[in-house]
């Protein structure tokens, strides 16, 4: 669901195909469009675009009632045990069913939530381990909260299952059939399938891509998915887990390593003066006490260590290691508040680095208005994106909305050199991080990126050397040493090339002192004497002279010597749950990490006796695990991180060591998914009287108009998306005419039934309009695209793949030209995935 | 090797390619009269082909990470060939039409490997050394986030209020960085854009 | 979704013209040869019209196949390999064989037509007219002849023998259509060539001008028959341009009116002459039927 | 032992990476066809939209030797709804229509037995062309010759094996020895008759005396644009050329009418007279 793999990840779905052909799995495909994916799969469920929550939720609600969740005690064992079922929650917490679609703590405005009300019941703290504070450690332990209540037999109305049950009750398949329009029969092969390939002898997956991220909903359409996978006991076992499906070579490695606002590498959290980030000491209790019973007690480490990276030598106990000195961030700085501050011209100066905002931004004309409103610009790419010609011939130019002569923006376009000419790694889908090698020189004046930021830092703190300004100590403080040795030079033309692997050493972490890399993060120190820029890449670097991105030996399962899969090599994350409480498998065919009660665990008692017992992967899988924490072991009172968390508390990364059903914390928009409809859609809200997410952000600014709900002049509903012969905005597809003559021009996918209505004919071009703009398109009539009956209304969709511009070889109209900026409250990720709009036959001109 | 961009490609480039590639040789017209070269294809063997260094590499397009090889004409220094690296667990040699492409993206007519550059108020791009180029933007990142630094700003407290804290940072200058980029590059780009306290570094995972 | 087999994309003006002018060469060199290899001396003038102009015709027509060449400098491929100098010769490919047959027709023709100027004292050479007088006359006219049948009908099996529909449809009479279609064009050359001799008023010309009928009555035949065959794959005959010269151009123009006026001419003897520029335009038309009818096959099976 | 391809498209899924993949190995620019030229940019415009599901590769060419093809079947009410995929190619017939046809021995097979153009031996005449039943055979207006699916020739006979093969990421298309590929696709075959695929079928086991880059269709081979009764022209070689042959002694007949019986009758007026 949320994923077209066949056609977005083609070599990926091998892999689903290979279990259908070879082991009889059953493929499912819930998509509003029959695409190249449903075309493989067993079973294809069309599903209205944004009622994605409505099919889970309803699945989840099947499931709780079955006979076989209920009778065979996997479910119950493993639901009791690795989730919060059977967690109790505040009882002042009000669920939608009492409050029609809203959670408790929304603000007087309606505009977000405070989630006081979704928290925990919990005991008394416990009694501190430690008196004194000298370290931030100390400081943790001293703020250790009372362990959650529970009632494991799952009777109490508090708890997390009863209220899910609830929440979910009204999630029938009489309600899929309504609201999603797919027929019920439909919907109950899709949840029988799931739950029969679900228990201790199978595993299901849930994978998604963007299909589920592009949605005022996105992050809680995944959650649903979360919570119905931890319901069939699915996570944390082979075979089993919500695989995103990422859509860019190292986006995942972006993400980790975030060139993102909100975040620091290694997922900390940026410093941010709308939180209580006075000191680094506030910074990290803010951000590190709701974790401390995780493996997040480590906090203070992984960040004293990052600091120690950017600022070396200069990060001091006493300067609190250079934070003050860091940028804090003052609200949302993401892509979309970007370009409206860019049309305000509040931002001067612009990097666009293998970005083509000018196609692939939402409100693409927005976007390329507010290109002409920066002083300068820089691209970094391998053709003259759009992006970078936006002020020759874009369609604002060709109608004179934009003037080439009263453009002031100074562009810079300086050529990028592509994956065979430089030296790094990327991170794939998986986590897994893979190097590639350097072939050749980039031709002519293009370099890497690295080399571009890394050489632009060089000029920078020349030109900051003599700065005595509190402002500017970052910069001249900035430890920049990745001067590559003449070694790695040697054979090539280009000799000022950054070196990637001392990059990739600092971002694996070393020892302060002596340069050493750091096997495994559990070497990092609070106390400034360990540099790391991502903590969670530690262990790439195991030692001196080795990259683990570069191992490349490969074998029939796991293959845990290609490649390095952060954390520590732990290809499936939570692990332990593919055993039972007690250590032991689930299944003979599903064993992954269990515990051995034999083998040696190399610690001794203090005795001196050995002490047996560990756990073991005899895949060479990592074990997301304390190695030699037994099953049975009951987690301190007080205790920090691993200490407090017991030998069955399988989810390390959680405050509680479970999977969460319900979200106490961590999401703006209530603690389980709920269903609201898009904020573009012709239909009201048929479960709640709220209509959409009540948080979801939206930008009411000129240029950024909405359709309101059921819009009589916009009644059809629009999904954008990609196809397998294109890569995103095209400038990495549309210029290889052995790419563009695969997919040449911009189409539109109409079902015949629409077709019929709006007089249009296969082949022919047709107008796309919204209020933000207008696309002509040649219209595709196919029956792959089919209409839905919603409340007795027919409710049409149209789909159209947003590769093209007017750049390339293959050319088209900016799709982004009709979406607008609105997001998900959480992630600030724009609901592209659906949206209304109108459509007519005829050219853009040839008005009828 | 080809200029596969070309609209017409001339009669002796596309021979080139495809004579001098498939079957290696090309033949003067009347060169064979004599000796029987005719089981040239009709013989195992002994067909050239496309051989070089080989360097392990991943595909640039989607998340999914299918292995590549590059192979580089040890003469000449050139990129020959692209394809699928059968050892790699996750494409076991296999590719999509785009990763199959990749030789497309490298050797390509359309690509620019020049720094160009579009004065304020112009209307056409000039070609720049690149040397100038990095030093005309360090100015000019330079000169914008001094006149748009904020050590400090009023932010809304509890109460309803205001309260001045330190922020450090400029919201003049922003980045949006693409996600085919190295691991390497977001490190040393972040590092950098924090230092100077660039607040708007965005990236194609959010898009 | 219907297969499609390629269209090959000859060109009317080269490949058709070829077929045509090849049709007329062979045509007029057998007639000329059965002329009087049956007749005798009386049809002497009949042959040696034909040999007269097969030769000059069959001249035309290289540079026309090799103008069709994607590589026209390769022509010589056809008949020795590439590699090697060894003569080729492919039994299986019509096109093979077909032009070892014209390069022998060529020859033979080139050999009928020398012994023509010899034996009408055109050529002064005494001595190496003793010489040459010396050569069986018939029998390279004989083998020039089935050269000829060859050259005439191979390129109508060439058609036949591939898998586009209606060439593929029509198989096997597109052959002996053309044959037919060269000896009544053939004839209508001869014809108009000894017309243009003034050599009409010869004895044999009654029996000549059956043969002529007889032609035309057995294309007539053929084309029906391949009309027929062609069956549902006829469409691109039976639409636009194409049908109007195939239908008008060569079954009216080319076979029924000229077919008509052959009854009619020969029974009013005496009249004959008065005739002689009716029968004049008749081998024109017949001439031109002919033609269209290597187009129109040509085109109609290169048509999507 | 010849050596082919067995296309099994009930796991093709119409990516096109085969289509690349062999551009890529064998250097074929993109078609010409496909593109207008922009001069005042310099670059080639793709205009080849067919409106024909996603196939805008439309046939086979010197330049396209693969092509995927896409059928969509869809009841009404979208209760049957399938996409179908083949990946279309050479199928290196065992009695080549091309080969037959070719006057100069430019087509040749190897002894792995795939049907191989020499390119520095053809001469354009394009009889080939028309001769071969699939459509698979095409000139180029560049270089004036033929061409098609090599079967990678350098790289069977450098022990690798097809670049499509290779880059398909289902395994869609397999290369190795027919003998085995046609193993493998008779279990193949058993396996989605059992899951109640009644329809599906091999094609190219007896095509063309066999062919050795064959097919496994979910519908039948005509769905997927595939002649079903495949004649191999020259089969017709023989009766087309005695047919002729009877036509020329029709003719030879007609003048022995025409000038012996006429004019000896009119020798004997003469000489009467």
């Amino acid at each position: 669901m949320g994923s077209n793999m066949a056609e977005c990840h083609p070599v990926a779905f091998r892999w689903p195909l290979k279990a259908k052909t070879e082991h009889g799995a059953v493929l499912m495909h819930v998509d509003p469009r029959f695409t190249r994916t449903s075309a493989l799969c067993d079973i294809h469920a069309a599903i209205r675009a944004g009622t994605d929550i409505v099919f889970l939720g309803a699945i989840i609600n099947h499931v709780i009632h079955s006979e076989r969740w209920n009778t065979d005690p996997f479910f119950r064992e493993y639901v009791v045990n690795y989730t919060n079922a059977a967690t109790l929650i505040a009882p002042d917490f009000k669920d939608t069913e009492d409050l029609d679609g809203l959670y408790s703590g929304l603000s007087p405005d309606g505009k977000s939530y405070s989630n006081a009300t979704w928290a925990y019941q919990r005991e008394k703290p416990p009694v501190p381990a430690t008196k004194e504070a000298k370290t931030f450690t100390d400081l943790l332990l001293q703020r250790i909260p009372g362990r959650p209540k529970t009632d494991p037999m799952l009777r109490n109305p508090r708890t997390v299952f009863r209220i899910l049950e609830r929440h979910y009750s009204r999630y029938t398949p009489e309600t899929v059939e309504k609201i999603c329009g797919c027929p019920k029969e439909k919907f109950l092969k899709v949840a029988e399938s799931l739950l029969n390939n679900s228990g201790p002898e199978r595993t299901s997956n849930i994978t998604y891509a963007v299909g589920w991220t592009q949605h005022t909903v996105g992050v809680q359409i995944i959650r649903t998915a979360a919570v119905l996978q931890s319901l069939l006991g699915n996570i944390g076992r082979p075979g089993g887990g919500v695989l995103a499906l990422r859509g860019h070579a190292s986006i995942q490695g972006s993400t980790d390593i975030a060139t993102l606002y909100h975040s620091l590498p290694g997922y900390l959290n940026m410093p941010d003066a709308r939180k209580a980030h006075e000191s680094l000491k506030d910074y990290i209790l803010t951000e590190a006490v709701p974790l401390s019973t995780s493996y997040w007690g480590n906090y203070p480490k992984f960040a004293v260590s990052y600091f120690k990276a950017q600022f070396g030598d200069a990060a001091t106990r006493e300067n609190d290691y250079g934070y003050d000195y860091h940028p804090k961030i003052t609200g949302d700085h993401s892509v979309m508040p970007m370009v409206i501050d860019m049309m305000a011209g509040k931002i001067k100066g612009f990097l666009v680095m293998g970005q083509n905002p000018a196609v692939g931004g939402q409100n693409a004309r927005l976007q390329r208005k507010a290109l002409a409103k920066l002083d300068w610009m820089v691209v970094r790419d391998f053709f003259e994106t759009e992006t970078a010609a936006f002020w020759r011939n874009s369609p604002e130019i060709r109608s004179g909305e934009l003037k080439t002569s009263e453009i002031k923006t100074e562009v810079f376009f300086l050529p990028a050199a592509v994956v065979p000419e430089m030296e790094g790694t990327f991170t794939n889908t998986q986590r897994l991080i893979q190097a590639h090698d350097k072939a050749v020189d980039p031709p002519g004046d293009a370099r890497s990126d690295s080399w571009f930021s890394f050489l632009l830092g060089k000029r920078l703190k020349e030109l900051y050397k003599d700065s005595t300004n509190d402002r500017d100590w970052a910069i001249r403080n900035l430890l920049w040493n990745y001067e590559p040795d003449p070694a790695e030079a040697a054979a090539w033309r280009i000799k000022d090339e950054p070196s990637a692997y001392k990059l990739l050493k600092e971002i694996n972490g070393y020892t302060w002192e002596d340069g050493k890399p750091l096997p495994t993060f559990a070497n990092l120190k609070e106390d400034g004497s360990t540099a790391c820029g991502a903590w969670i890449y530690t262990g790439v670097i195991p030692e001196e002279g080795k990259n683990r991105g570069k191992s490349r030996k490969g074998d029939e399962w796991i293959s845990p010597n290609w490649g390095f899969a952060w954390p520590a090599n732990r290809h499936i994350m939570y692990n332990r749950a593919s055993s039972d409480p007690s250590g032991k498998p689930w299944s003979e065919k599903k064993k992954l990490v269990y515990w051995d009660p034999e083998a040696d665990s190399g610690t001794k008692d203090p005795a001196g006796k050995p002490v047996p017992g560990k756990w073991v992967a005899p895949s060479g899988e990592g074990i997301d695990f304390q190695p030699t924490k037994a099953p049975g072991f009951r987690g301190k009172e007080n205790g920090l991180g691993f200490d407090w968390l017991g030998g069955a508390d399988a989810f390390i990364m959680r405050p509680d060591g479970k999977a969460w059903l319900f979200a106490p914390a961590g999401l703006v928009d209530g603690p389980l998914p709920a269903h609201y409809e898009p904020y573009e859609s012709p239909v009201k809200n048929l479960l709640y009287r709220q209509q959409s997410n009540p948080v979801a952000k939206v930008w009411n600014v000129e240029g950024n108009p909405y359709h309101k709900v059921a819009d009589p002049s916009y009644p059809i509903v629009l999904s954008t998306y990609r196809l397998t012969e294109h890569h995103g905005s095209g400038s990495m597809s549309r210029w290889l005419p052995w790419l563009a003559e695969l997919m040449p021009e911009l189409f539109c996918e109409i079902s015949p039934e629409l077709a019929a209505e709006r007089g249009i004919r296969n082949g022919e071009h047709v107008t796309i309009r919204t209020a933000r703009g207008e696309v002509e398109a040649r219209a595709l009539v196919t029956r792959r695209m089919r209409p839905f009956l919603i409340d007795g209304k027919m409710i049409h969709e149209i789909g159209l793949p947003w590769h093209w511009g007017w750049q390339g070889t293959a050319q088209g109209d900016v799709v982004n030209n009709l979406s607008s900026l609105v997001g998900d409250p959480n992630v600030s990720i724009h609901e592209g995935k659906v949206f209304t709009c109108d459509i007519r036959a005829g050219k853009k001109g040839g008005r009828a | 090797m080809p200029d596969s961009t070309e609209v017409n490609p001339s009669r002796r480039t596309f021979l080139k390619r495809t004579v001098g590639v498939v079957s290696g040789t090309v033949f003067a017209e009347l060169a064979g009269f004599g000796v029987d070269l005719g089981a040239l294809a009709a013989k195992a063997g002994d067909v050239p082909i496309k051989r070089g260094k080989e360097v392990a590499s991943i595909c640039p397009y989607c998340a999914v990470g299918c292995g590549q090889i590059v192979t580089v004409d040890t003469a000449t220094g050139k990129i020959l060939d692209i394809q699928g690296n059968p050892d790699s667990p996750i494409s076991q040699g296999t590719l999509c039409p785009k990763g199959a492409a990749t030789y497309q993206l490298a050797v390509n007519p359309l690509r620019w490997t020049k720094v160009k550059y579009r004065a304020p108020l112009s209307d056409r791009w000039e070609e720049k050394p690149l040397d100038w180029a990095m030093e005309r933007i360090a100015q000019l990142a330079k000169k914008t986030r001094d006149a748009n630094f904020n050590e400090f700003q009023e932010m809304p407290d509890a109460k309803g209020g205001t309260v001045r804290k330190r922020v450090m940072n400029t919201y003049a200058i922003a980045s949006l960085g693409g996600a085919t980029m190295d691991n390497e590059w977001n490190y040393v780009h972040q590092k950098l854009m924090h230092a100077l306290g660039v607040v708007y570094v965005e990236n194609q995972a959010r898009i | 979704m219907n297969p499609e087999v390629h269209i090959p994309g000859w060109e009317w003006y080269y490949v058709a013209t070829y077929f045509f002018i090849g049709g007329v060469a062979a045509g007029a060199y057998f007639i000329g040869t059965l002329a009087e290899l049956f007749g005798g001396e009386r049809h002497r003038e009949i042959s040696s019209t034909g040999f007269y102009i097969a030769f000059p015709l069959i001249l035309l027509t290289p540079p026309l196949l090799i103008a069709d060449l994607g590589r026209p400098e390769r022509f010589w491929h056809l008949f020795f390999r590439a590699k090697g100098g060894f003569p080729f010769l492919n039994f299986q490919s019509p096109l093979s064989v077909g032009s070892w047959a014209l390069l022998l027709f060529g020859a033979m023709a080139f050999l009928s037509f020398l012994d023509n100027l010899v034996s009408e004292g055109k050529l002064q050479s005494a001595h190496f007219a003793k010489a040459y007088s010396r050569i069986p006359r018939k029998w390279y006219a004989v083998v020039g002849s089935i050269a000829g049948f060859f050259v005439a009908g191979y390129t109508g099996v060439l058609l036949n023998v591939t898998a586009r529909p209606i060439w593929a449809a029509t198989d096997p009479l597109v052959g002996a259509l053309f044959i037919a279609s060269g000896a009544s064009t053939g004839a209508a050359a001869i014809y108009l060539a000894m017309s243009w001799r003034k050599k009409l008023a010869y004895p044999g010309l009654p029996g000549f001008e059956r043969f002529e009928s007889l032609s035309k009555i057995i294309e007539l035949i053929l084309v029906v028959g391949v009309v027929v065959l062609a069956g549902r794959y006829a469409a691109p005959l039976m639409r636009g341009t194409i049908a109007v010269m195939f239908w008008g151009g060569t079954v009216l123009l080319g076979i029924l009116i000229p077919l008509a006026a052959g009854w009619y001419i020969p029974r009013s003897a005496e009249r004959r002459t008065s005739l002689a520029n009716l029968a004049t335009v008749m081998a024109i038309l017949v001439l031109l039927g002919g033609a269209l009818l290597r187009i129109t096959l040509l085109q109609a099976g290169q048509v999507q | 032992m010849p050596k082919g391809m067995f296309v099994d498209t009930s796991i093709c899924t119409g990516c096109k990476a085969c289509q690349v993949a062999c551009k890529e190995w064998n250097a074929l620019p993109h078609e010409p066809g496909h593109f207008r030229y922009n001069p005042v940019e310099k670059r080639p415009i793709a205009v080849n939209f067919t409106g024909n599901s996603y196939d805008n590769t439309g046939a086979m060419s010197a330049t396209d030797w693969r092509q995927v093809r896409f059928i969509e079947q869809f009841s009404e009410d979208r209760s049957r709804a399938r996409w179908l995929f083949s990946s279309d190619s050479c199928k290196h017939c065992n009695d080549a229509g091309c080969l037959n046809a070719c006057p100069t021995g430019a087509i040749v097979r190897t002894d792995l037995g795939n049907v191989f153009i020499r390119q520095d031996v053809c001469i354009g005449c394009k009889y080939c062309i028309p001769s071969c039943p699939f459509g698979v055979i095409s000139l180029s207006e560049v270089t004036g010759t033929v061409y098609k699916c090599t079967l990678c020739n350098d790289r069977i006979h450098n022990g690798l094996g097809t670049a499509c093969a290779k880059a398909c990421p289902t395994g869609s298309i397999s290369f190795g020895e027919v003998a085995e590929l046609r193993n493998a696709a008779d279990k193949r075959l058993a396996q989605l008759k059992g899951l109640g695929y009644g329809e599906a079928n091999i094609y190219g086991y007896k095509e063309a005396g066999g062919l050795n880059v064959f097919y496994l269709f979910l519908d039948r081979p005509q769905v997927y644009g595939q002649p079903e009764a495949v004649v191999v022209p020259q089969q017709r070689l023989p009766v087309s050329s005695a047919v002729t042959i009877a036509g020329a002694l029709a003719l030879g007949g007609a003048a022995l009418v025409s000038f012996r019986e006429r004019g000896s009758r009119e020798n004997d007026e003469e000489v009467k007279k």
